[in-house]
């Protein structure tokens, strides 16, 4: 769609509906986000399935149709599909690995029509370092064929506790090798390298920064970003994540993936707070990636 | 659009069936960033001005169609989005008086991705509401 | 419309949108005006036409469609239309005859397509009375034919500070009984009534309240009331309009029109907060009308 | 939806034609409980960072039409809802630069049923506003 961006072989910058949580639905519609991107010049979008779809899985003729609309009026281009396997769907067991494979099947073929080609796949979780499920590997595998056939790559997301060096990051990339696949990869959330003053506190967990250098190695698998962030300064600055780092990296790996801004921080109900927080956030990367 | 409250003003009213009051119905959403499949949602459980009703003495109309509560963890198939009001129906021959009333409504739901050690309670919170009802 | 409520003449409820001013376009649609007055059982409907119509005054057939969609889902029937004859339109100028008629004639004939029997007729004012423009009498009576065909009641709104026992009312109901017509009337807002404390403070003007038994003589021109109110209690009193007065008199006079509420109290950008007063409101008025 | 300020944040961004910044942009709502004639708004004025613009260096931009502030007086055919956003339209080379910036607008509009000596200040008030502009 706006291929412009990516001619350059570098990143773009983008925006996850989920930083409007508090706001869409409440004192902005989708249309209104949108709007507020097209304001930052922020061309890729994540969507979370589950929720900004309108009577999702089956949305309407109708919706569709202003969905593509909206794309178009404001310039942007469906990034990254945001849903989840929900292994603990039903109350005492764990899903199986066909009903796994049966929810998969069912977002990539939404994400698809939707025309978008990364997908954040959540997975369920089994500890307080959030392990993956032990089948996972078996789904995926089996969902492979229709991600290909529908031209998506379904991406876990490294989100702290997990570092990027650790034996969880290490068994997604020994997937990716031994399969081959192009269909499968990463989505790295900045909240790795946030700061230690920030980070989650759980109990009998050390949760350590990760070094921005650790994604070198991932950023092969890695389709795209979250731009995580929890406050920006009015000089423009993010105190607790080390963006300069981060985007120098990212661009001296010729990475052109989309950074989908994800904002964490206070008063996300506040209206206006978060567009605020969000704008500050674009003008520090439109300066990191030398557009100004 | 939605309130930030997780009791919904809109939609509080008794429930008339012909001339007849049959129940009352309590509007309430999703405090939750994604929907979930109504497998994921357990029983809530309602006070008004102290009289507590659970279990198969609420139903759940989501989208339209009706739930008790004992079929929700049946329902893997049905789909409540986070931007959708959900109701709570409790039947009560009469209805509730008008004038104002002290709501309380607690539900959990189950997010896999977390540690199933805050699977239910991470994002579920209780929630109590003063509210008028009309007729 | 909803017919059953005029057979035992007597008044009954509606809610002017004025109310939802700082919340109809922030934090609420025009549906979600509807469905709380659906709670409340409020059936009639006032409307700002200048405001409330997308696209005013030509309203797409789309906004038509989804009007009377509307309307019957909520079992909602049009009463009254608010319009303006703005007769400082132009700077420097007061309106002609001519144009302040064709402001008329365009909201007579939109009001009806929109199913309202009655308009309140804003008027152009001179001074601090509120006298209204000199030429009024002429553009009304041009109009009225036009009115008779569309089947409306043109209706300015007696207001403080004009007592109900005024030369300015008393014009209007000679205007009324000169001509004999049935399609120019009052709309009387309560407020006339409101006890000292609380009423507007104008340098130079005496702003006493009218009487309750000051609307008997007016209530055969009256076709609409504003239920105003600033402030109403969790005993459901509204402490400074005698509303208990009010509405025995409309019940003993067999009065069977529409009571629209008008909140013009606080917190009105506060969300919530007009609903919780209009539906303490609805509380009070259900009980003095013997609904309850 | 709006935002309760006069000076609406989605909107506010340089104009762009091409390659090139022609001017910047700032979207406010009308703060009056209905919409006007254009012939009863009376001309805005400005201020960015201290400088302020007015007259013949502003345009309005209402429902998708650009009106001169001259124009303005002569179109009592043109309405503009109160629920609708309009936008300043100021030229200037190259815009405003990326950042933070203190913007104020203060316009008047005309409301004939009130007393001539309150007439165009009862509803208008002067707005500012800390914004950020992107691009
Ligand atoms: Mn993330
Ligand atoms: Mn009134």
């Amino acid at each position: 769609m706006t291929t412009k961006t990516h001619q350059e072989k570098k990143p773009y910058r983008g925006v996850s509906l989920y930083c409007y949580a508090e706001e869409l639905g409440f004192t902005m519609t989708m249309e209104d986000c949108f709007a507020d991107m097209y304001d930052m010049g922020a061309t890729g979008l994540e969507i979370l399935a589950n929720g900004h779809i309108e009577n999702y899985p089956n949305p309407t003729d109708e919706w569709l149709e202003n969905w593509f609309s909206l794309l178009k009026k404001y310039e942007i281009e469906p990034v990254e599909y945001g849903h989840w396997v929900d292994s603990r769907l039903v109350p005492g067991q764990q899903l199986s690995t066909k009903d796994s494979y049966d929810m998969l099947v069912k977002d990539i073929k939404l994400a698809s029509k939707l025309g978008f080609s990364v997908m954040r796949t959540k997975l369920g979780v089994v500890d307080e370092i959030l392990t993956p499920v032990p089948n996972w590997q078996e789904f995926i595998e089996m969902a492979l064929p229709v991600a290909e056939e529908y031209n998506v790559k379904m991406c876990p997301e490294l989100h702290q506790p997990t570092p990027l060096k650790s034996a969880m990051v290490d068994e997604y990339v020994e997937f990716i090798e031994r399969t081959g696949t192009k269909h499968f990869g990463l989505n790295i959330d900045f909240g790795v390298f946030q700061s230690p003053e920030g980070r989650l506190q759980i109990p009998g967990v050390d949760n350590p920064p990760s070094a921005p250098e650790d994604m070198i190695a991932l950023l092969p698998y890695t389709y795209a970003c979250h731009a995580k962030f929890t406050h920006m300064t009015e000089d423009f600055i993010d105190p607790t994540h080390p963006y300069d780092e981060i985007i120098k990296i990212l661009i001296q790996e010729k990475w052109d993936g989309c950074l989908l801004s994800e904002y964490e921080g206070g008063n996300r109900s506040v209206p206006g707070y978060t567009s605020d927080q969000l704008r500050k956030q674009h003008v520090m990367m439109r300066r990191l990636l030398g557009e100004i | 659009m939605l309130e930030q409250s997780i009791i919904q003003l809109r939609g509080f009213r008794n429930i008339h069936d012909g001339g007849k009051i049959t129940g009352f119905q309590i509007p309430v959403r999703l405090n939750y960033y994604r929907g979930i499949w109504l497998s994921q949602l357990r029983p809530a459980q309602v006070t008004v001005d102290g009289h507590t009703y659970t279990e198969n003495e609420i139903c759940w109309n989501i989208g339209g169609n009706i739930y008790t509560q004992q079929e929700l963890c049946h329902r893997s198939d049905v789909h409540w989005n986070n931007l959708d009001v959900a109701t709570l129906i409790i039947n009560k021959d009469g209805g509730l008086i008008p004038g104002l009333h002290e709501v309380e409504v607690y539900y959990q739901f189950s997010a896999s991705y977390l540690p199933p050690r805050i699977d239910l309670n991470f994002f579920s919170r209780p929630d109590s509401r003063k509210m008028v009802l009309v007729r």
